[in-house]
């Protein structure tokens, strides 16, 4: 009874389950939240680096004596500060200043993280035990202390610096993550598979592994994004944060540490800290879709 | 400027803002605990003695229950209302203390001679590691040589009965009558202490004793002290049971004083707009021995030879410095700024030495027109058009300026310096970009960083007015660098035997004050008021003689048993 | 043949996806008696552990819809609450999950999770219950009770665990047991051993079991009665004996086709076509699995299957069967290929 | 003429403990075993999990560094090869995977994995790559559209074809097969198996098949070696294991295979009644001090059995 | 058990070693040292002050000053610090039983708060009060803690006047009664509260997720197909198994508790090593920095020890020979 295959179309009627952006695309349709995240995140995204490229940072921070504490009027939406400075142009800055400081950070530590947790994850053995090491020894660390330690030592306290600063301690958790990802990961058959047909080690964390970790690495940086806004505001507070001539949304709320401003002077540190908010939740929201998309057991049926 | 017109000046700059002293015309009641809040955002260190203490909040929790033994009057010289009277001898050379005998240690022993040898003996021994051994010190005759080990005694220093003291200058200095260090230590307490083992003893941290009004009962380290009266007090028994002092966060003063948690504390310029509401304290102050200034690199300090070498031709030419002074709105920035609560400053003696200030100068008041044209006279023009000036050789003319943070008001006052130099033409950054924190930035100013061209400081003069330390040529204090002929020779003269002669001494610095206004090694920016809220239920308490609470603390009473609250 | 254990009725299960219900397991009706064994037996995805679950009330509540009725010893299940249920699951009817290692609590002695069962279905003191649970542990042929007792799941082999996994179900004697791939995750000599077990406790206490698998030799070896599922129906049900040896549905008798045998060394195997669509693309009107038997004309599959009697209690679904035949490499039907090779 | 010929192969993966996690002991996946596999046929290597099985079939990939003795390809022994000349036998021995789910990249397009392979060993315009690539989904029954579509596309029967035509595209003389049925249904499972009959026809390709199913094995192997704790206890043709088991361990793996014939059921529990009872009688006859198995010992022609 | 100890007490060295070198470097890094700012008093002499730091050892290379210092560190002396004149040792002991009170108070409270909000939110997920709990996180993850506990001060502390507004302790009570405790308790009321409800936030989010997933495990449908009631499938099976992964990090919330610490102590004015530590950065006291930043490392890897040993006992498949 030699039976033949003959020609498959009739059997092609494949479980199509969707892949990548559409899964993507269909969680954020769903959960009208993220969608609406999105779209505020967007568009405060566009138009704070859209104004500040109009906005003089130099005229921004520029003292004015005759308008120090003023509420918020037609000259200046927001007010100003206590060196008569405009609150509004300062928030647009300062948002920016912030969210690039929590971008950059987040992208260095997350690449850190991936390239080590790649790495340790792939070749375990040695590598990983070095490695991991490193990460407990990380992770053992005051790193409140450390970084204000460290600020003090930089001779240049510039955004740069701060995100470097940042970043050298903050990529442990990500390397972690990955790297359990990566091990898991590693020990597929694809992998072996992959070994099998003579693709070299690079060629396999570059073009298989990484594939496969990067919707985790896509919501682990949307998560840490949310955190890492508004991260200077606690250094700033204890007087380690960035020089007032960089504006930033740290900067802005820190000034409520002053009574008269927390009490009396609400235009200069509430807005800020509702940017922070709204930054963080919709980037949250965001982050959360995309790991409900990423895991099939917690998309909403 | 001549004695009586000087301390009317005083008087107005003082009292145009705020009384010097509270008036309260409710009646005392008995006793009752004075509150005191020692506004800091970090608790005091709790080296309580006045040999070893360094920090501002231990000294403030010392003056409730050790001073020294001779009092001052109101231009900080040396009177004979104290716990010992003094007498000069006449070469003005020798100082013979001759302590009361109703001064006594809170722990009954009396205060002796032998204990403010004591104190000279400890200052002077090399292993002491406090700042009390300075220039002063070292002119005491035979103190050098004890402090190098090669003598057991200070040949200077003789006791000469229980009760009586001589100290012996190498030179005589009129510094004597503001600077001699008369505190002494209970020898007899402390004798058995090693000196390198001092401040770290029990008997100066947990159980200090002094001879002051008030003693003390309990410390909770870092956060409060508590006193009780000191009914032995040579000047009579304090009216107050006690004083509590407590550790209160700059951000809460005013809040603190509001709800009446305390009685009195230092206001900032940043609270001051909150306290001058309340109305359950009253706002006292007096300019303070300091003033602001913005000094030029001339220069370096050439260690091996201990002299200032003035070899920076950056600022060598004095209509640039007079310019960038005229460019300056002082007096916008303490309106302003502060609230009122900072003055032009005129002058580089502060008028808390009503003697010496010298009324007369202006200072440099705001006139940018004036220093445009100092500016172009002096050939810095802009050639190329940017708005910015170059050098007389065309090139650009870029200014780094350092500046300290801390504070909320550095950053904005640093941005508007830097504009209104930047409005006469100048281009003056920021030296890297940012504020410097007090530690690096006196590490660069002290070794003469090349980076820096310009720097914002401030000096607290201490209450002698002989500037040497910070103006001789050989002053590695003198961080601009500033060597002048006219100057060495001021300075020399002004401590001089006859300086004693305060009318001559008073001329001297007048020529001096001149001198430093025409040259303008520095522009003296601002004086400061220094700003006390005292609820409305202290009376007595007064800012006019001497520092702080010293001579009248023992008189301070209260007029409720609670204090009063804002509401 | 004794008294009916459990009847399941026209029961459907259906799961939400994508906020729209797909039944899983489509209007299914079983009889258990005491004492016997019903296989269910069918592709991956055609629903067993659906209705397996079913049973019990384990699927969760906001998720799944299910209509019919489930009458074990005369009440219906799926009236009852979940507390009453309760009464129920552990104590009447036990259950054996496919994977012991992830079934059982790795944090939980062996011993603790058998007691469990008998907290809060007996009054049995403390050492009562551990004696009990010895008792157990022997019973499913653990060598050293004492010692497995105390041990964690993890320090067992995949046999020890699921010998474990049925001293908890048996633990309460129950009259019911539903076994869900009991031996797919294990080596064949140690499935020889659990279902050797299994006949044998169910021939001490005369329990009515329903065994799921998915390999009908384990079938031939232990069950009386076969019920073959595809698609979430039951399409072919009878006597193990019927079912093997006079398989009627082209989907029973291609399945018994592509087992290979020793008959059939170096022989092709038959293959069955195409794959069960998954439930939201699953066609619910005709003969389900007329898509995989693409040569048999349309006119053979009936619109609205129903099970036909075809020789006393063996059923078969849909009419199709009748003209069923395999194919030849030129398409040409094969009519009435032995089974057996 | 021997293809393969694994003499004494261990692999022993190291446990580590101790302060400087040093290695304390070793997990003998591996613990000595030989074999021979003849050109075109199928050898079946069975043993329950965890016998050490796949590590075998890896360590002849070089997947996995043997600890011990020689693996002579077509007389060059791959364990002394360093990766460059690895390279060129990498194409000779190919590899297919247990599950077809985790085998395939699910982020890769068939074609991409397919060609993969090629991308490795040669360069080939993509027109050219393009052909390879379907001649091979032809030859294992795919249609062209499959190119551009991703393995979750696919069934499981399908998806087990894609690996073996990425095994296949580099023209291999060995196919190692780790239990490619096992985790696929029966129905599914003969696809695989009547495909594994054709290549290996139509490409001269000898099998080391991997599986604990003996069903299967039995089906397609010539012969049969078992595996226990990391040794080989018995090895001949199909016949002699199935018929004549001379080893208690095999013996118990056969008894323990159920009976399609539900009329039998009866004599089968009996059998392994029998069995059993003689295991527990003189198993440990059959090994050593240690509870390791003796080396084999040849009982006829092709039947070797690990009996002291 | 003890060889495990061991073995992790062993590793600790090389990690505090390498720790103290490069925090000994950073001090050295730092612009000024701990006498620079005496020259702010312009009698001070120059010369004595550099003979002072000669004396001190401030001159000389790095390495024989790290060489001087570890030796004594080993033997449990950290130096004496410059600005408090005493040896760090005292000054660190004045303020660490405010911080280890503070921090165990904020502590207890965390996850006092935490573990039934994680609970409700996991069991009853997607329903309001998951909802409610979920808003509070993210608000929470939001509000930076320095704000929220100026905020909490000036409304208890000052609006209502409800809570001391500064210190540890109402400082005219004698040490040792009855209503010392209860000022003390009373001080850390405000400080305990505000540090608890933000840190509150991302243990019972995580919480919450644990037991989201726990909740679908095998083993918890075991348990309901023995009949087990579901309030007993929470405590017995599904509850313990998610308290895991933070049994697994309590170890190393002693650096988040640290950290805390710092801006609630410069917050409420509570002396602490907190508020030590930032000032001692400013005013170069190496020695004490460098202390604390030793020992907060050592509490914390002390932390994680006792973090793995708990979850070895918690956990069966850890085994710690
Ligand atoms: N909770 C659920 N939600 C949605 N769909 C489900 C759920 N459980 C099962 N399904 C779907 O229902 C169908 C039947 O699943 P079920 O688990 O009963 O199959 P099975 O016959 O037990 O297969 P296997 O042999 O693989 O265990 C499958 O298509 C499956 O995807
Ligand atoms: N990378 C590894 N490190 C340590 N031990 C391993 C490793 N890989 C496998 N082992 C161990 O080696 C032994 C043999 O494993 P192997 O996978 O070869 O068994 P197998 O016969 O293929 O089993 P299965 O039928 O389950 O696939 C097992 O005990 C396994 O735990
Ligand atoms: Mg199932
Ligand atoms: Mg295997």
């Amino acid at each position: 009874m030699e039976l033949k295959i003959e020609n498959q179309t009739h059997i092609t009627e494949q479980r199509k389950s969707p892949s990548g952006f559409s899964v993507i695309w269909a969680e954020f349709r769903r959960d009208k939240l993220a969608l609406g995240s999105l779209i505020v995140l967007g568009l405060i995204i566009i138009s704070v680096y859209g104004t500040s490229l109009i906005l003089d940072q130099d005229q921004i921070v520029k003292v004015d004596f005759l308008s120090i504490y003023q509420p918020p009027s037609s000259t200046h939406w927001l007010g100003t500060d206590y060196g008569g400075r405009d609150i509004f142009g300062q928030l647009i800055i300062g948002t920016r200043n912030s969210f690039t400081i929590g971008f950059f950070i987040t992208i260095i530590t997350n690449l850190l993280g991936l390239a080590l947790g790649l790495i340790a994850g792939y070749f375990g053995g040695w590598v990983d035990s070095v490695v991991m090491r490193i990460i407990d020894f990380f992770l053992s660390l005051p790193t409140l202390m450390l970084i204000i330690v460290f600020v003090t030592v930089v001779p240049k306290f510039s955004i740069i610096n701060f995100v470097l600063i940042m970043s050298l301690f903050l990529w442990t958790g990500k390397a972690r993550l990955i790297r359990s990802k990566v091990l898991s990961e590693s020990e597929l058959d694809y992998v072996a598979a992959a070994k099998a047909i003579g693709t070299p080690n690079w060629k396999i964390i570059i073009s298989h592994v990484l594939p496969n970790v990067s919707s985790l690495i896509i919501v682990a940086f949307t998560l840490n994004l949310a955190g890492n806004i508004g991260i200077e505001s606690g250094l700033t507070f204890l007087g380690f944060g960035l020089p007032e001539s960089t504006p930033s949304l740290g900067t802005l709320v820190s000034y409520a540490t002053n009574p008269d401003v927390l009490q009396n002077k609400l235009w200069i540190w509430l807005p800020a800290s509702c940017m922070i908010l709204v930054l963080m939740l919709s980037i949250n929201f965001i982050g959360e879709a995309l790991k409900r998309a990423a895991d099939a057991r917690q998309r909403r049926g | 400027g001549g004695d009586t017109k000087t301390s009317t000046t005083t008087k107005q700059i003082d009292q145009a803002a705020f009384p010097i002293k509270v008036s309260n015309n409710k009646k005392s009641i008995s006793g009752g605990i004075l509150k005191y809040g020692l506004v800091s955002d970090t608790p005091f260190e709790g080296i309580l003695n006045t040999v070893f203490y360094e920090g501002d909040p231990d000294s403030q929790v010392l003056q409730f229950f050790d001073e020294a033994l001779l009092s001052t009057d109101e231009n900080y010289i040396y009177d004979q209302d104290g716990a010992a009277t003094y007498k000069l001898s006449d070469d003005k050379k020798t100082i013979t203390l001759k302590i009361r005998d109703n001064v006594n240690w809170t722990n009954g022993d009396p205060v002796t001679a032998e204990d403010l040898e004591y104190s000279y003996l400890v200052i002077g021994n090399p292993k002491y590691t406090g700042v009390r051994y300075d220039s002063q010190m070292s002119m005491i005759e035979g103190m050098e040589d004890y402090h190098n080990g090669k003598a057991k005694n200070i040949s200077g220093v003789k006791v000469i009965d229980p009760k009586t003291i001589s100290i012996t200058f190498k030179e005589a200095n009129p510094s004597v009558l503001t600077g001699l260090w008369t505190n002494p230590l209970p020898k007899k307490y402390l004798g058995n202490v090693p000196i390198d083992k001092l401040a770290s003893s029990d008997q100066i941290r947990k159980a200090p004793i002094g001879f002051g009004p008030f003693k003390i009962k309990k410390i909770t380290p870092g956060e409060a002290v508590e006193f009780e009266a000191n009914k032995d007090y040579w000047n009579g028994a304090p009216k107050l049971d006690g004083v509590l002092l407590k550790v209160v966060n700059p951000t809460i003063a005013t809040s603190s004083l509001a709800n009446g948690d305390i009685d009195i504390a230092s206001v900032s310029a940043d609270q001051y707009d909150q306290a001058k509401k309340l109305k359950n304290i009253s706002l006292i102050g007096k300019t303070e021995l300091a003033y602001s200034y913005i000094g030029f690199k001339l220069g370096h300090y050439d260690a091996k030879n201990g002299v200032n070498v003035m070899d920076n031709p950056k600022f060598q030419d004095k209509r640039v410095r007079q310019a960038m002074a005229y460019a300056l709105d002082n007096k916008s920035v303490g309106e302003k700024l502060y609230k009122g609560l900072r003055v032009p400053a005129t002058s580089v003696i502060p008028p808390s030495f009503p003697k010496y200030f010298d009324k007369a100068l202006k200072g440099y008041t705001h006139d940018p027109e004036k220093a445009k044209k100092l500016l172009d006279e002096a050939g810095y023009k802009d050639v190329t058009g940017d708005g910015l000036r170059e050098d007389p050789n065309g090139k650009p003319f870029k200014i780094n300026f350092a500046s300290m943070s801390g504070g909320d008001i550095a950053e904005p006052l640093a941005q508007f310096y830097l504009q209104s130099w930047k409005e006469v033409g100048l281009d003056v950054q920021l030296l890297d970009g940012r504020l410097h924190e007090f530690n690096s930035f006196y590490d660069m100013v002290e070794k003469d960083n090349p980076k820096i061209d310009i720097f914002a400081a401030a000096w607290g003069t201490g209450s002698d007015p002989d500037p040497s330390g910070i103006w001789a040529k050989n002053a590695p204090f003198n961080y601009v660098r500033w060597v002048n002929n006219d100057n060495d020779k001021l300075l020399k003269e002004g401590i001089s035997a006859k300086a004693f002669d305060e009318k001559y001494r008073q001329e001297v610095y007048d020529k001096w004050q001149e001198l430093v206004n025409d040259e303008v090694p520095v522009i003296p920016t601002l004086f400061r008021f220094g700003l006390d809220g005292v609820n409305k239920r202290v009376k007595g308490y007064d800012l006019t003689a001497g520092q702080g609470f010293q001579g009248h603390l023992q008189d301070i009473t209260v007029t409720s048993k609670e204090s009063e609250k804002n509401k | 043949m004794s008294k009916p254990l459990l009847e399941i009725e026209h029961l459907t299960t259906s799961f939400r996806i994508n906020n729209q219900y797909y039944p899983a397991v489509d209007d299914v009706s079983l009889t258990v008696h005491e004492n016997e064994v019903l296989a269910i037996v069918g592709e991956s995805g055609c629903g067993k552990s659906a209705l397996a679950l079913s049973i019990l009330g384990l699927h969760s509540n906001n998720r799944t819809k299910m209509n019919g009725s489930i009458s074990y010893k005369g009440t219906n299940l799926l009236t009852l609450n979940d507390s009453k249920l309760n009464k129920i699951r552990g104590k009447e009817i036990g259950m054996i999950f496919q994977e012991p290692l992830t079934a059982l609590n790795p944090l939980m002695t062996i011993g603790k999770q058998i007691e469990e069962n008998l907290d809060f279905h007996t009054d049995l003191s403390r050492s009562q219950k551990k004696e009990r649970a010895l008792e157990l542990l022997d019973q499913v042929g653990i060598p050293k009770p004492e010692v497995t007792y105390k041990q964690y799941p993890h320090e067992l082999s995949g046999g020890m665990r699921q010998r474990a996994m049925i001293s908890i179900a048996i633990a309460c004697n129950p009259s019911f047991i539903i076994a869900d791939e009991p031996t797919t995750a294990l080596d064949v000599t140690i499935q020889a051993q659990i279902l050797d077990l299994l006949k044998e406790i169910q021939k001490k206490t005369k329990l009515g079991i329903i065994l799921i698998t998915h390999d009908l030799s384990v079938v031939a070896e232990v069950a009386d009665r076969v019920a073959v599922m595809y698609a979430g129906q039951i399409i072919e049900t009878g006597s193990v004996e019927e079912i093997l040896n006079n398989p009627l549905h082209p989907y029973t008798r291609s399945l018994l086709n592509s087992i290979p045998t020793t008959h059939s060394k170096n022989q092709r195997l038959h293959i069955i076509e195409g794959t069960v669509p998954p439930l939201d693309k699953l066609p619910r009107t005709g003969c389900r699995f007329s898509h995989r038997i693409p040569w048999i004309q349309n006119y053979a599959h009936e619109n609205q299957p129903i099970l036909h009697e075809v020789t006393p209690n063996h059923y078969v679904r849909c009419s199709c069967y009748k003209h069923f035949h395999f194919k030849n490499e030129k398409g040409a039907p094969i009519i009435n290929v032995s089974i057996k090779g | 003429m021997s293809l393969l010929k694994v003499d004494n192969l261990k692999v022993h993966y190291p446990i580590r403990g101790g302060i400087f996690r040093t290695v304390v002991d070793h997990v003998r996946a591996v613990d000595g075993i030989s074999f021979e596999l003849n050109e075109g046929e199928t050898y079946g290597l069975i043993g329950e999990s965890g016998s050490g099985k796949s590590t075998a079939g890896k360590a002849i990939l070089q997947l996995t560094q043997a600890t011990n003795g020689s693996i002579k390809f077509l007389d060059n022994d791959l364990i002394t090869l360093n990766k460059k000349q690895m390279r060129a036998f990498r194409q000779e021995i190919q590899m297919i995977f247990q599950d077809p789910y985790s085998s395939l990249n699910p982020k890769k397009r068939i074609i991409d994995l397919v060609a993969e392979p090629l991308r490795n060993y040669e360069t080939l315009t993509a027109e050219e790559e393009r052909e390879r690539v379907l001649y091979y989904l032809d030859k294992v029954g795919l249609s062209p559209e499959s190119l551009y579509k991703y393995p979750h596309e696919f069934s499981g029967g399908q998806r087990q074809r894609i690996g073996i035509a990425r095994a296949l595209t580099l023209q291999p003389k060995l196919i190692v097969a780790d239990e490619p049925v096992s985790a696929l249904d029966v129905s599914v499972q003969a696809q695989v198996l009547n495909f594994l009959q054709d290549l290996q026809e139509e490409f001269k390709l000898t099998y080391l098949f991997i599986g604990h199913d003996l069903g299967v094995i039995r089906h397609l192997c010539n012969r049969i070696g078992v595996m226990y704790r990391g040794r080989l206890v018995e090895e001949g043709t199909t016949e002699d294991i199935l018929n004549n088991p001379q080893h208690i361990y095999t013996k118990r793996l056969i008894a323990a295979i159920p009976d399609i014939r539900p009329e039998v059921r009866e004599e089968k529990i009996k059998e392994r009644q029998e069995v059993r009872k003689e295991y527990q009688q003189n198993a440990s006859s059959y090994f050593d001090e240690n509870g390791r198995p003796f080396d084999l010992k040849p009982i006829s022609d092709t039947h070797r059995v690990a009996l002291p | 058990m003890l060889k495990f100890v061991i073995r992790r007490i062993l590793i600790m060295i090389p990690q505090l070693l390498i720790l103290s070198i490069l925090i000994f470097a950073l001090a050295k890094a730092m612009p000024g040292d701990a006498l620079t700012g005496r020259s702010i008093n312009p009698k001070a002499n120059p010369q004595e002050i550099e003979k002072i730091r000669e004396e001190m050892g401030l001159n000389d290379p790095a390495y024989v000053q790290y060489y001087h210092w570890i030796k004594n560190v080993a033997k449990g002396d950290f130096g004496v610090s410059y600005t408090h004149k005493i040896n760090v040792v005292d000054v660190i002991g004045d303020r660490i039983g405010n911080t280890v009170l503070l921090a165990l108070c904020v502590f207890l409270v965390t996850y006092l708060l935490a573990i039934p909000l994680g609970i409700i939110s996991g069991r009853y997920s997607d329903t309001w009060a998951d909802k409610l709990i979920t808003g509070y996180n993210y608000l929470g993850f939001a509000t930076p803690l320095f704000i929220f506990g100026i905020v909490m001060l000036f409304v208890f502390g000052f609006y209502f006047d409800l809570f001391p507004t500064g210190g540890s302790v109402d400082p005219q009570i004698a040490d040792g009664t009855f209503a010392y405790y209860v000022s003390k308790l009373d001080h850390l009321v405000l400080p305990t509260l505000s540090g608890a409800l933000i840190s509150t936030v991302g243990i019972s989010q995580y919480l919450r997720s644990e037991i989201i997933d726990t909740k679908v495990k095998d083993f918890v449908r075991t348990a309901r197909s023995k009949g087990v009631p579901e309030s007993k499938v929470y405590s017995r099976h599904i509850l313990r198994n998610s308290f895991l992964p933070i049994a697994a990090f309590l170890g190393y919330e002693i650096t988040g508790l640290i950290a805390g610490s710092v801006f609630l102590e410069s917050i409420f004015g509570y002396p602490g090593i907190g508020q030590l530590f930032v000032k001692s950065v400013m005013l170069r006291d190496f020695t004490v920095v460098n202390a604390l930043v030793l020992m907060t490392c050592l509490a914390t890897l002390f932390g994680t020890l006792i973090s793995d040993i708990i979850l070895s006992i918690v956990d069966p498949r850890i085994r710690i020979e």
